[in-house]
């Protein structure tokens, strides 16, 4: 064991260590560069994964409605920041739209978190008594009840209708979307270890059993389900930033697909694989796979099978083979820890030792 | 006469056309062991459900330290079919929670073994300790709390260096042999601070050598404690040893009373259960 | 020799959906831009011969896909950019362009949002409250429709937006409209046809997707359906005769070219680029296994050409300059002449207007049709 | 009839047998007994191919069968009554008894009312479902749908587990009863005492490994083992 | 009467629907009974069977399509069991899950790539594809013939699970994999059996849908894949008469919800009509509560 202090001052280091590495690559290197796409959307998809992973991978709760939280988020945030002046454009079919005011990013960020919590609390009061693929199905169709709800007409001068919302204020480097995810995530995880963090991977494991050893089951579920919403509002607001426009018919099933797969690949119960796996999922997605969709030729030869549409066949087959060989994900439900490095290098250094 | 912990009053359940448990009334007093006993199917755990808050009983009252904690009287489908002379008596309607009940100061053990099977041994005891924590998740998350959370942890180690689990302490509860998931399982209950402890079957797949080793344990934890024990149990030899009164159901009533000697030798009791009277 | 290759590139993104709702559509544009391409692949600046690469990029039909599609064009360093059909992925794009200060070309999303209040997106094709207004005139002319049924796709700008202006129009024309929407993934329609017979509408207008087109097309047709149907440019292809065909149906599509038109530019672009779709069966794959020529290629063929000589006016693979330069300029394409008004969208005051014959499974000329 | 030689089954890392020889002769009663976690779960489920053991050799009616899967074990005529019963929850109480003689193709109604006569309790619960049926009821018909197979090598782990103290010398009578008709018993007891008695022949094992063997008499007679399994 | 009259056109299409979400429920609800899994490659199973009957009609009279679509449907259902679900037997349930939403990933984007993403037109069957007219609507002949075809194959394998051997080694498998093996039961051939069952009434509904629908795109599975899903839920999970109420309440419900013009709010309403009846009965209509005992 390494002392509580030093632990702490290492942590401490690797962050700001990670945030000035972060700060010379946006410098030295091209901003068009696809690896800070990846870096933006990589960081606001590990929160949202590990909100998500708090729910079905900590306590258990098997909740499909990820990307209806991050609907609630992405329109609360977008629609208290588009500056006054803008609105008469964004808002065209609706008059500008009935509201009258703006607010500051970071309220608004806060506010889109607290919102989707108050739709969770509403929400989870039915559906948190259901069990596994039952409150599945019902979250899931939640998310699509939100989506249908965000696009009604009669909600126009608010939502915008079905129509895009734009024009809001964005973020244009990198550091932001780490620093609040990051944030978020650090929260997250001081929750897991605390005492009810116990609670809630007590409740995943034997949901009687809990509740004989005193656990109140429907408060501690709800308060999982709040919490999560809650980062996963915060990361639609995140989201909303870095797309620049949000339109609700993007917030579908297959978005919190999206994120489970990205839990899942890392390690279902473990926050690193699923921030790990998020950078690996988006990077492979939108960057390192985008050739095989050009037609291409290397000299005159006709490379076979490449052509658009190509990219998503492979990255389906990756999935599953990962799926399939990994069957615990990257990192199982391991974390990657300061003392796991420390463990790691004392080892080899051992090791070395020994040679000589 | 000493305080009287538990009362059951006239209850009984009835699932479908099955009435498990028929006008079941028996009390718990202070510092007592008590066993309830029976053939199979006879309605054993499914008391114990009631009293712990998993089943809400078709009907009877249980009330715990003086005060009523269930009651319930048959409504609907189940008036039909529930046809005990009580069934116009509890009128009140209380039912607590299994978590609710737990606080109140009545812990459990299972039939079957229930641990949590991610947690450690330590950490499974140290999840019996919330109920009594004084903490938000705010406090929690920030660490506001770590004065408590120390509290609790210490508290937890002794309870398992007491039990003789402190060499496991961080192994996987469920890859530890059967009879330490025993010993566990009690221990996690006593780590809710119980008034009154139930224990359905502890001595299921023991040898006899274990079952005796168990029975020591039991009355070692009654006196140290301060806990009342009522529990289920198909082992004579343990139930007459250290019982200080035993109550006979089958099916679903109780068919006799009394202390282990008076019990052995009841006729009713060797016929529906015991068959010949236990030798050697 | 591929450093000196990379001094003598320009290269052109191609912002297309080939996947999601509008992938058939942004395919036969993409074939398009890609013909024209065949034909001109360099450009000389200062005597010095540049070829020109083209960078293509899905972007999903989706909204939410499209701004990173487009971040992958920006980082390929275009110099310009074509695209993209449908309105929406251009609207949710235009950002990310404008941040590189990379101009674009939009080849069909029609929605008026596409260019307005931004300086750096411009387009060769009409717009929707043109094109709404044109088919209300249409229908009130040539069907004596009262009352208009309208279907829309909930979420779609091109398909909501062109609804609304059809609408208004309609309207002003005294009639009364009934409005529906349907959502993303739905395939049953019978319901909104027999919601349509109901009302006794005159005309169903349905400015939708081809996918949804071929769905609505087949259920009116087993419905015994005789409203005529009605739609915009997006119908324009022949998925919509494949459907049709052999029905008792009538459906009618407004769009940028007609085939059929005998200026010279335009017959010449036909017969090349049919005898070009059928020298390769994945061309005639991606264009619907024929070679009738959609008025989206012919759109992309324009806006390629358009691209061509902003670079060459403005003498330099620059973004910055080649977005100057699209200002003034005068092209007279396959799809009429080009110019951009202070918008940035191409002057154009004619849309044909083609109809279905079911019978014989091809596009029949109807009406060159302009606003009263 | 059954033999088994220097078997060895790891867990992951855990070495929960330890190289183990023994036999089952024809129309014996064999018992296994030894302290929790000594690894005689672990056997019979590898004889029935639930584990797939690490080396050895397991030869039943002269055929090794170790390395075969579960599908091909049973067929030969081999039985388990698996530890925790383990009856079909979904199912009633007669479903099971049927599922039990899934293998034969004959008329079962004999062997049903069988069972009933030995369990009278799953005849007035035929039609309950299983999942809903108390501990000893599921334990009874666990054995019952065992019996339903007609195997001729019948292995019950603990089939005396959470039963009241009349069943439990009922089954062991059964368990004599149906040897006497000609089937191979062997036997995991913690209840040493009765399973000893019944015995031919029994094994003690501690931690993997088999450390005593003989014939039931002998074994009860062994101080070791009073003191250790006997209680006494 | 008068309301009969005037909705009966979206009666007649919410019958015929929910015939068809009932015969692909059927397949998500017998899966799901024996593995606890949500196959979603279900849904895509059934819009490959859709392309395969374009591709094959293309070449081939429709009497010898139809019976090579369903055998060609009925083993792409038993190799993606095999391949994507049986590798994971002993695994977390989550990652069988996610096994499922890989897998129909893939058949979409392998359709999507044969294709090139568009719409292909479903091909002119004699008789299903005819036109009748009842009273004062018009509408295809298997709009009629759905519902009766559906409940005939529903009764009959509603009998072979509940009186035969297969069926109860069926309802076995779906508890305990283990005690089901120590019964002499072959896990993976019953489980098998299940996909081929599955994966054959999908194809009969495919036939019967797109025959109703004419088009066939990548995308076509996804939806009524989803309200076949929500079909099974609604009736219980896991109880095959529950799906097929399931998939008719919904199809009837979905039809006169559109009818009276609340268009947009069609899908969420048959969500909030499931959440609705899973607050009241949390296993849905017909399921049976879980028996675990404590
Ligand atoms: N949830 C239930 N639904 C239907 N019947 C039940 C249910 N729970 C218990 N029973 C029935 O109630 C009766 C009493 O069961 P219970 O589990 O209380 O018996 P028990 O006395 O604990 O027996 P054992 O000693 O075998 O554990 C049994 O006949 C059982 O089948
Ligand atoms: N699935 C498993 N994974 C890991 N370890 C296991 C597993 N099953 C059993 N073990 C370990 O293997 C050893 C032998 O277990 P086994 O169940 O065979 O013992 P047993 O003699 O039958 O004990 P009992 O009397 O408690 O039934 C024990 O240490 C146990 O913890
Ligand atoms: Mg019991
Ligand atoms: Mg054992």
């Amino acid at each position: 064991m390494m002392d509580k202090n030093k632990k702490i001052l290492i942590s401490i280091s690797l962050v700001v260590g990670l945030f000035a590495l972060l700060f010379i690559l946006e410098q030295v290197m091209p901003s068009s560069s696809m690896l800070f796409v990846v870096l933006k959307k990589g960081a606001i998809f590990a929160l949202v994964a590990v909100s998500m992973n708090l729910l079905n991978g900590f306590t258990g709760l098997f909740s499909l409605g990820q990307a209806g939280f991050m609907l609630i988020g992405a329109y609360t945030y977008a629609i208290l920041t588009i500056p006054m002046a803008d609105r008469a454009a964004v808002y065209q079919y609706f008059d500008g739209g009935i509201i009258g005011f703006t607010l500051s990013v970071p309220i608004a960020l806060i506010l889109a978190g607290i919102i989707a919590a108050i739709f969770a609390f509403l929400i989870g009061f039915p559906v948190l008594r259901l069990k596994s693929d039952y409150l599945a199905i019902a979250t899931l169709g939640f998310a699509e009840i939100i989506r249908a709800f965000f696009q009604w007409d009669v909600l126009g001068p608010i939502t915008n209708s079905s129509n895009l919302l734009r024009k809001f204020p964005t973020f244009s480097t990198v550091l932001y979307p780490f620093a609040v995810a990051g944030i978020c995530i650090f929260v997250i995880v001081l929750l897991i270890n605390s005492s009810y963090g116990r609670v809630f991977k007590a409740i995943r494991d034997d949901e009687i059993a809990a509740e004989a050893m005193g656990i109140n089951l429907a408060k501690q579920k709800q308060l999982a389900f709040i919490t999560s919403s809650f980062f996963a509002g915060v990361g639609g607001g995140l989201l909303a930033m870095y797309q620049s426009s949000i339109q609700a018919s993007a917030f579908k099933a297959s978005m919190t697909y999206e994120i489970l797969l990205i839990v899942v690949i890392g390690g279902v119960g473990s926050i690193t694989g699923s921030v790990l796996s998020s950078f690996l999922f988006i990077a492979s997605s939108e960057w390192w796979l985008r050739f095989l969709d050009a037609e291409t030729y290397i000299g005159s030869f006709h490379v076979p099978l490449m052509r658009s549409g190509f990219r998503k066949v492979v990255f389906s087959i990756i999935i599953m083979i990962v799926v399939l060989f990994y069957r615990k994900g990257i990192m199982g439900t391991k974390e990657f820890s300061i003392e796991g490095i420390g463990r790691f290098f004392r080892r080899l250094f051992a090791k070395k030792k020994e040679a000589q | 006469m000493t305080q009287n912990i538990l009362t059951v009053e006239n209850l009984s359940m009835q699932f479908g056309g099955v009435l498990a448990v028929n006008n079941l009334s028996l009390n718990v007093n202070q510092g007592e062991i008590v066993a309830l006993i029976g053939p199979n199917g006879a309605g054993k755990t499914t008391a114990f459900n009631c009293i712990t808050g998993v089943y809400e009983p078709t009907n009877g009252c249980v009330s715990f330290l003086g005060e009523m904690m269930i009651s319930n009287h048959p409504k609907g489908k189940m008036k039909k079919l529930y046809a005990g002379e009580n069934k116009d008596l509890y009128k009140k309607v209380i039912s607590h929670t299994p978590d609710k009940i737990t606080k109140l100061g009545i812990a459990r053990t299972f039939q079957n073994i229930r641990l949590f099977k991610s947690l450690s041994v330590f950490e499974n005891v140290l999840v019996a300790k919330h109920l009594r924590a004084q903490q938000t998740v705010f406090s929690a998350t920030f660490r506001l709390n770590h004065l408590e959370e120390k509290r609790a942890r210490e508290e937890s180690l002794d309870l398992l260096e007491e039990q003789g689990l402190l060499a496991v302490k961080d192994t996987l509860a469920t890859s530890l042999p059967y009879g330490l998931q025993r010993r566990l399982e009690i221990s996690r209950a006593l780590a809710t601070n119980p008034t009154l402890l139930l224990l359905d079957e502890p001595a299921a797949g023991m040898n006899p050598q274990e079952t005796q080793e168990l029975a020591e344990f039991i009355v070692q934890i009654k006196n140290k404690y301060n806990v009342t024990i009522l529990m289920i149990e198909h082992h004579m030899d343990l139930v007459m040893k250290i019982s200080d009164r035993i109550y006979v159901l089958d099916f679903g009533k109780l068919i006799a009373e009394g202390t282990p000697s008076e019990i052995q030798n009841n006729i009713h009791v060797i016929d529906a259960y015991l068959g010949v009277v236990e030798g050697a | 020799s591929t450093q000196k290759a990379e001094s003598n590139v320009i290269t052109i993104g191609v912002f297309e959906p080939s996947s999601g709702d509008n992938g058939a559509g942004g395919k036969q544009e993409v074939l398009g831009i890609e013909y024209a391409h065949s034909k001109v692949n360099t450009v000389e600046i200062d005597g010095k011969t540049y070829t020109i690469k083209l960078e293509i990029v899905d972007n999903e039909s989706s909204t939410d896909k499209a701004p990173t599609a487009a971040q992958t064009l920006v980082s390929a360093k275009s110099s310009v950019v074509l695209g993209s059909y449908g309105s929406g992925v251009s609207i949710a794009a235009s950002d990310v362009f404008k941040n590189a200060n990379i101009p674009v070309i939009g080849v069909s999303c029609t929605n008026p949002q596409v260019t307005e209040g931004n300086t750096h997106y411009f387009r060769v094709c009409y717009l929707d409250p043109f094109q709404g207004t044109v088919l209300a005139n249409f229908a009130v002319d040539q069907y004596g429709a009262k009352t208009a049924y309208i279907l829309t796709k909930m979420g779609d700008d091109y398909s909501v937006g062109l609804g609304k202006y059809f609408k208004q129009a309609f309207e002003e024309l005294g009639g009364t409209v009934i409005e529906e929407t349907f959502q993303e993934g739905n395939s049953d329609f019978t319901a909104f046809l027999a919601n349509a017979v109901k009302s006794e509408a005159g005309v169903i207008f349905a400015p939708t997707s081809t996918e949804a087109a071929s769905l609505i097309i087949g259920q009116a047709s087993s419905q015994g359906i005789t409203i005529p149907l009605l739609a915009g440019d997006t119908w324009d292809s022949s998925v919509i005769l494949d459907a049709a065909s052999g029905s008792n149906l009538s459906v009618a599509v407004s769009t940028f070219f007609d085939e059929g038109d005998n200026s010279t530019s335009g017959a010449e672009f036909v017969s090349g680029f049919k005898a070009w779709l059928n020298s390769d069966n994945t061309k005639l794959a991606n264009n619907g296994g024929n070679d009738i020529v959609a008025a989206v290629s012919a759109l992309g063929y324009d806006a390629y050409m358009v691209a061509i000589e902003a670079i060459k006016a403005a003498g330099s693979a620059d973004s910055v300059k080649i977005n100057e330069s699209l200002w003034n300029i005068n092209y007279l394409g396959v799809t009429g002449n080009i110019a951009f008004d202070q918008t940035g969208d191409a002057i154009r005051d004619v849309a044909y207007i083609k109809s279905v014959n079911t019978s014989e499974k091809a596009w029949q000329f109807e009406a060159i049709q302009s606003i009263k | 009839m059954l033999k088994v030689n220097d078997l060895k089954v790891n867990y992951g890392g855990i070495e929960a047998v330890k190289g183990v020889s023994f036999e089952v002769p024809e129309k014996s009663i064999v018992t296994l007994i030894g302290a929790n976690g000594a690894g005689k779960s672990t056997i019979l489920r590898s004889i029935s191919g639930l584990v797939k053991p690490r080396s050895g050799k397991i030869v039943f009616l002269g055929e090794e069968i170790l390395g075969l899967g579960t599908e091909a074990i049973i067929p030969k005529g081999i039985t388990l009554v698996p530890e925790g019963r383990k009856i079909f929850q979904d199912l009633s109480v007669y479903e099971n008894l049927k599922i039990g003689a899934y293998l034969r193709k004959d008329d079962l109604t004999d062997d049903i009312n069988m069972v009933y006569d030995l369990f009278p309790r799953l005849k007035e619960r035929s039609w309950q479902m299983g999942g809903t049926l108390s501990g000893g009821e599921q334990q009874m018909l666990a054995v019952g749908r065992a019996l339903m197979s007609r195997p001729k090598l019948l292995m019950m782990d603990e089939p005396s587990l959470g039963l009241a103290p009349l069943i439990v010398r009922d089954i062991f009578a059964i368990i004599r009863e149906i040897n006497k008709q000609g089937v191979t018993i062997l036997l995991i007891e913690q209840n040493a005492n009765m399973a000893l008695h019944v015995a031919d022949i029994g094994y003690v094992m501690e931690t993997g490994r088999i450390t005593l063997s003989g014939n039931g008499k002998e074994l009860m007679a062994n101080d070791a083992v009073k003191a250790a399994y006997l209680g006494t | 009467m008068d309301f009969f009259k005037e909705n009966l056109p979206y009666i007649m299409a919410g019958i015929s629907v929910g015939g068809q979400y009932a015969l692909i429920a059927i397949g998500y609800t017998m899966v799901y009974g024996i593995l606890r899994l949500i196959n979603f490659a279900h849904g895509e199973i059934f819009m490959a069977s859709g392309f395969m009957m374009v591709y094959l009609s293309a070449v081939l009279p429709w009497y010898i399509a139809i019976p090579t679509v369903i055998v060609s449907t009925v083993l792409l259902g038993f190799i993606v069991e095999r391949v994507a679900y049986k590798p994971l037997r002993t695994a977390p349930r989550m990652s069988i899950m996610i096994s499922a939403i890989g897998i129909s990933y893939l058949i979409q984007n392998v359709a999507w790539y044969v294709t090139s993403g568009l719409a292909k037109q479903y091909p002119v069957i004699p008789w299903i594809s005819n036109t009748v007219t009842i009273g004062n609507s018009t509408t295809k002949m298997v709009t009629l013939a759905t519902p009766f075809l559906t409940l005939f194959l529903v009764s009959v394998l509603v009998v072979l699970i509940k009186y035969t051997k297969i069926g109860m080694a069926m309802r076995a498998v779906s508890r305990d994999f283990e005690t089901s093996q120590l019964m002499g039961i072959k896990i993976n051939s019953v489980i098998s059996a299940t996909f081929i069952i599955g994966s054959f009434l999908a194809a009969v509904g495919s036939v019967l849908y797109f025959s109703n629908y004419t088009t066939v795109t990548p995308i076509s599975g996804a939806m009524p894949g989803l309200k076949a899903f929500v079909a099974a839920v609604f009736g219980g999970i896991g109880s095959i008469p529950g799906a097929v109420l399931g998939a008719f309440i919904i199809g009837i419900s979905e039809n006169i919800i559109k009818g009276l013009g609340w268009t947009a709010f069609s899908d969420a309403f048959t969500f909030a009509l499931l959440i609705i009846i899973l607050v009241a009965k949390p296993t849905g209509l017909f399921g049976e509560k879980s028996t675990d005992k404590v």
